[in-house]
């Protein structure tokens, strides 16, 4: 597939600059729009459906390049590291429109996006700044996390991949799961173990970047419940990382660890709820047009209507996080993030089931999925187990709630 | 709702301080279960502290003796009357501001809201319900240039406390308000007893009862009782969120200190989470009805989804969240000097007043569906 | 009130004996349909709507005192302790006509017909089965349960009560709460310490009959949340128990107590369960006749059908526990009665919670209740407020549930 | 079903531990997984298993060489087949000589039954519902005596590894069941692919095929479909009980054996309290399908009844069961190596087999309310 040849004649023949037009919310939106229009493919669903891992890896690329262009890739990064600052009024419409628009996920991007800024910006030395972000800004990064192992799950401070320092450099060794798109991945955020004798597990880990084309990296991809395996296995043996690779001090990956996780709770979800609010309304104005059985069943109609009602309620409690943010960018004092991620998760489940179970039979055929459809990929079952991957990864739910519960509310431990 | 100013520019943190402090006195746990155990019907020096401090005349306008305020502002002294379970018939007598303020002529609109305003009256409305059924009640043109009223009303809110009735009335093929005191001749108020002894019901009865043409409001009686509903919805909304707040505060405390099996039992894991999720819902359920607090006081062509909404999903969690307090104290929670029944009751009666939820999650569905 | 007039006239033209007829099952129904049309007058329910509470007292000692003229208080006791040994198909009968006959709960007499014959059939001395019993037979002795306390709850085995030993008798002291009835008992099933220094707290306690009428013994109700005052407290002073009631072995009480409490969990449900059978059948049978709006409404007929089927399995699960008691009177090794309790006191919050909501307003309405009529009392606010002494009390659902994680699935403490 | 014998004296318990024995060999979920992989549509040697041990002749009456057992000892069968999520299609095969017994001639019978007794046939059948509305499929008069049929019948359960297919017709104003092989001249079958991979649907079209007449069943059809109908209402209900409480064992021991935070994580309250309210939905969905078994057993009136609702409670509690067993494995309960995924696809599928969770609600509300 050529990717290239599938946008729009229309992007060659004028340039968008939505930044430009900040300063007028109006005109950024319709600039937004129409550079959206333009270099969405109209037909990029339907060839992303059932298309191969090759072509939909491109396709990726294509895609974070042409937001690149326009500076929407990395709009929210501060100015000084290649971002533009924009505030929570611009990111509303941004994710308004992305999600208007149908435009394809940058799956491959999130850790690039998100995790690695939010780890870096507060702990991260300026080389590291400047080398990895402008990776990413300029030559399209794909990073990964490294977090997990087989035996470190919800209790991750008890990893055991080792990390020993030997002159400039760490060697390490040991195991990691459920890197997201780690078999294409550039980089990885790795945690692993520097001080095994520490007396509390949490104060020996430290933080590394750690290059996937080093030697003794092995990836192996683990497939899924859904079928796809976009989520790996990192086995590192004997591998080398500079010492200049090292994020913050040694030993104090721990806390950094926090910073990286808490990304997840706030602008993924913000963009997956925008989606997830034009999901349910094209939902409800197709059964609306087609006169849906399920708008004249009391049960399933209410249950839509609880759905779009807790729907509303997320988009505010990102709204209210979003104002947080801007208040207190470093945003560690607040809870709310977690409360996001829990009712978040636990709508996508109610949701997905929702619509699975208005599919009856069909909705159990085996569909071929629009690859970077995020929760829309035109299968409800596809969609509904994927909804695990919020419940389970990035902190599982039951971990969140203790958490909640010990310290939003002061339970005692 | 919940922080800074209102578009008006009332400080709505210290006007929910200065409603909390006076409410922790004057309706503290103990007075309200005094108050629910003499089976009264209007806790009078509560509600004559209540006019004396300017609750009541917040809403109404300036040139009747109000503070001209708006639904921030209202929804603050809601959501405390909710958080103390007080006894206190303001939503009836906002609502005859209301229907009069959109609906009156200047006449009615001098007469009836000065006096509402000073709290020298309270109110009490018609029980309005999305897709209700028209009422009963039926309104014709009597001797003279007066009208007669005709039938029974149920279900009014605080009733038998109310020194005035705003009543929906049939004439003909067409709906009217019609303001009646219990005072006249013919008309008799009962109360109707509710579990939730912090409210009541009343049950109104008009046999051939005159009233001079003046008390018939005469604005769209669709358009009144539509902003009646939507202000009622926005004020149970209200009250829940106060409530759930509060009893969820209190069941905390009582997790924090109560030992069993030598440690408190907040510390069981499986109490955890279900505290956890109740505060996630009451997150959600309150940034909801903070919006549609925002929204109304906005005018936003939206609030009055916002408003169904927000009374659907507040009004389910205030009753999740009491019932399981309940279970969460155990035994203690469920006897009669524990504030517990008082939440729940109240909760539970707020899920219905003004329409049940089935009757507000369609509603807000009609809405999504016209919008569609 | 004069309850003796109430009966019907033809009671006292024909003598019912149903035991007689027990080996004809059909003939044994008919008498027992019989003599409950006989015998329960057509408007106690009226009488009892609302009824001082002195009524209500004098009117369950008549009703009590009627089923034992026929033998039908304590059918299912053994036979050598007065009763006449009945199984569980007979039981199935004298309940399901019962409940058809919308006959009175004998409220007042359930910890003498249950939990007293539980706690002596195994444990007691041949004095106390004789004395007791015959008393609950023969004299309608009223007895409550003497176990919580205000500091042990869920944690019964803290309690603090104390009974020290000196010469012939105990001396207590200490406090009990949530005793049904205990303001009308004449005894009362007793837990207290007897060791205080045991290693594990269970090992110090023992089991006692205390005279309700003792001095020292003062007795405090509690007014519930329903507005109803069948709980209290005791206050126990100095209270003396002669060492003949003493149950079992000094310091074996906790034991014996768990028999005490697994019959809390048979045939009183049993019983419950068949009630609330012959609610739900007339509830929909209503419903049909008055073409009921809530058959219309997809969302909440459902959760009728869906308690309905709940219902069904509970008379299920409560014939297949009978069928074990048939053959293993001890039914300490089946986990049945704890899945049974669990089960049945949230189908009745559920239940009762679905009636309040098909109230509407009139169901928020405060109505007289009918006295004895169980959790069909004709208030649906009432019932549903009840519904919580079976989640809390008996054993909180949260106490069971780690009881069958642990015990039943064998989840690790 | 789950204890004893059955009426006909079969020792159901030996009966079960044999199925079993074969099943986890024939059947484990390494030899499940290679057969989804693999996107077959039969598992030969599975079916050939079957058919050698007499399963499929369980339930055939001894005349046309079956052992004349009946739905206590296939519950047995269909429960196993859950547990081991096995991909074998007895239920077709069953629903045909079902329907043969019921509906067939002499003949009809003589020429199927032991053909589907013995396992050299197997069968689909149209997929029934509650409340469905009729099939499109048309049967008309042909050349000669015969008939003919047109159009297209989707949703056929393991409709591609059936040998002969059973289909509800309209003719005329009335329906009939008729007997396809898809080798004839004018019939195409294809596999649609569900998500469950132990199952499919087929769709079959027919452009003018002829069969002789004696391929129509004489029985009346709507008593035919009544009865296929709870048939596969009972056989789905009790894969759904085998299935959760296999899935909920394979939970309890990942529980009771992975550790996080220094203990086996089954040690966690709060994993305990839900542990222990799916066993007790396992319990009472478990009593309520051994006693529609038995009911049906027994020719029982309510016998139809029981049937929908037991499937419409197993069929929930397995959705509910799988989905959160998913949760409690965490990372490794979402891997394709992972059986979990196997039950909750299955169990999902089990949701709308003949119908979904809400079409066998309302079907027992109706049989409840004729008879209230």
């Amino acid at each position: 597939m050529s990717v290239q040849t599938a946008t729009n004649p229309s992007t060659a023949t004028r340039r968008f600059d939505p930044l430009a037009r900040k300063d007028d919310l109006d005109a950024f939106r319709a600039e937004v729009r129409a550079w959206l229009e333009a270099v969405v493919p109209a037909d990029w669903r339907a060839r992303m459906t059932g298309a191969s891992e090759a072509d939909y890896v491109a396709f990726q690329r294509w895609w974070f390049a042409e937001m690149g262009k326009v500076g929407l890739a990395t709009p929210h990064w501060p100015r000084d590291w290649g971002g533009a600052d924009i505030g929570i009024r611009h990111q509303v419409i941004i994710f308004e429109e992305i999600a208007r628009a149908q435009a394809p996920n940058p799956d491959m991007f999130v850790i690039s996006l998100y995790h690695l800024p939010a780890t870096l910006f507060g702990n991260g030395s300026k080389t590291q700044r400047d080398r990895y972000l402008t990776g990413v800004k300029e030559r399209g990064e794909v990073w990964c996390q490294g977090f997990s192992e087989p035996g470190s799950g919800s209790d991750l401070a008890s990893l055991r991949t080792r990390a020993e320092r030997k002159g400039d450099v760490y060697v390490v060794n040991g195991q990691k799961v459920w890197s997201s798109y780690g078999a294409f991945a550039d980089y990885c955020l790795l945690l692993a173990r520097t001080d095994p004798t520490a007396p509390k597990k949490q104060a020996g880990i430290s933080y590394f970047i750690l290059n996937m084309k080093a030697p003794g990296v092995t990836v192996r991809p683990i497939r899924q419940a859904t079928g796809q395996a976009e989520f790996c296995e990192i086995f590192l043996d004997n591998v080398e990382i500079p010492v200049s690779d090292l994020i913050g001090e040694e030993n104090a990956g721990w806390a950094i660890a926090q910073s990286t996780l808490s990304a997840e709770r706030g602008l993924i979800i913000f963009e997956l709820s925008e989606r997830m609010a034009r999901t349910l309304d094209a939902d409800l104005a197709d059964a609306k047009r087609t006169d849906a059985a399920w708008l004249k069943d009391d049960e399933a109609r209410r249950a839509f209507t609880r759905a779009y009602n807790d729907m509303v309620a997320l988009r505010l409690m990102i709204r209210a996080l979003m104002q947080e943010i801007e208040t207190d960018p470093h945003m560690g004092s607040t809870t709310m993030p977690t409360y996001i991620k829990v009712h978040f998760s636990e709508l996508l489940r109610r949701y997905t089931e929702f619509r699975l179970k208005l599919g009856g039979l069909s909705g159990q055929l085996r569909q071929p999925i629009i690859l970077g459809g995020g929760h829309q990929t035109g299968n409800a079952m596809h969609d509904f187990l994927l909804s695990y991957a919020w419940t389970i990864s990035g902190g599982a739910n039951e971990i969140l709630k203790t958490m909640i519960a010990e310290r939003a509310l002061g339970l005692p431990r | 709702m919940s922080d800074g100013h209102s578009t008006d520019g009332m400080d709505l943190n210290a006007l929910r301080d200065g409603v909390r402090t006076v409410l922790s006195e004057q309706a503290s746990h103990e007075k309200v279960a005094a108050f629910t155990n003499a089976e009264g019907v209007r806790d009078q020096p509560l509600w004559s502290q209540a006019a004396e401090l300017g609750w009541l005349a917040l809403f109404a306008d300036e040139a009747h003796g109000g503070l001209g305020l708006g639904p921030s502002e209202l929804a603050v002294i809601y959501e405390e009357l909710g958080r103390a379970v007080a006894p206190l018939p303001v939503l009836g007598t906002m609502l005859v501001v209301e229907a009069l303020a959109r609906g009156g002529d200047a006449d009615q609109q001098a007469a009836w809201i000065p006096r509402l305003a000073a709290g020298e009256l309270a109110g009490a409305v018609s029980m309005l319900a999305p897709g209700a059924p028209a009422p009963t009640l039926t309104l014709s043109t009597g001797p003279g240039s007066g009208v007669v009223l005709d039938g029974v009303v149920e279900n009014l809110l605080d009733g038998a406390a109310a020194d005035v009735l705003l009543l929906l009335a049939r004439e003909g093929e067409g709906l009217r308000w019609v303001l009646v005191e219990p005072a006249v001749d013919g008309v008799t108020v009962e109360k109707a007893a509710t579990v939730d002894r912090t409210r009541h019901l009343g049950v109104a009865r008009f046999e051939r009862v005159v009233l001079p043409a003046g008390r018939v409001l005469t604005g769209d009686a669709d358009e009144i009782a539509q902003a009646l509903l939507h202000h009622a919805a926005l004020a149970l909304a209200s009250d829940a969120r106060g409530g759930a707040n509060a009893i969820f505060e209190i069941t905390l405390d009582y997790l924090k200190t109560r030992e069993q099996f030598g440690k408190p039992i907040g510390s069981f894991q499986a109490l955890k989470h279900r505290c956890a999720d109740h505060k996630i819902a009451l997150v959600a359920s309150g940034v909801l009805v903070a919006e549609a607090v925002a929204k109304a006081a906005s005018g936003d062509s939206a609030a009055g989804r916002y408003a169904l909404a927000a009374k659907a999903l507040a009004s389910e969690v205030y009753a999740r969240v009491a019932q399981d307090a309940v279970q969460l104290h155990g035994g203690i929670g469920y006897t009669w000097e524990h504030p517990c029944h008082l939440y729940l009751k109240r909760a539970k009666l707020n899920e219905q007043l003004f329409g049940g939820p089935a009757a507000y999650l369609d509603g807000v569905t009609d809405l999504l569906l016209a919008a569609a």
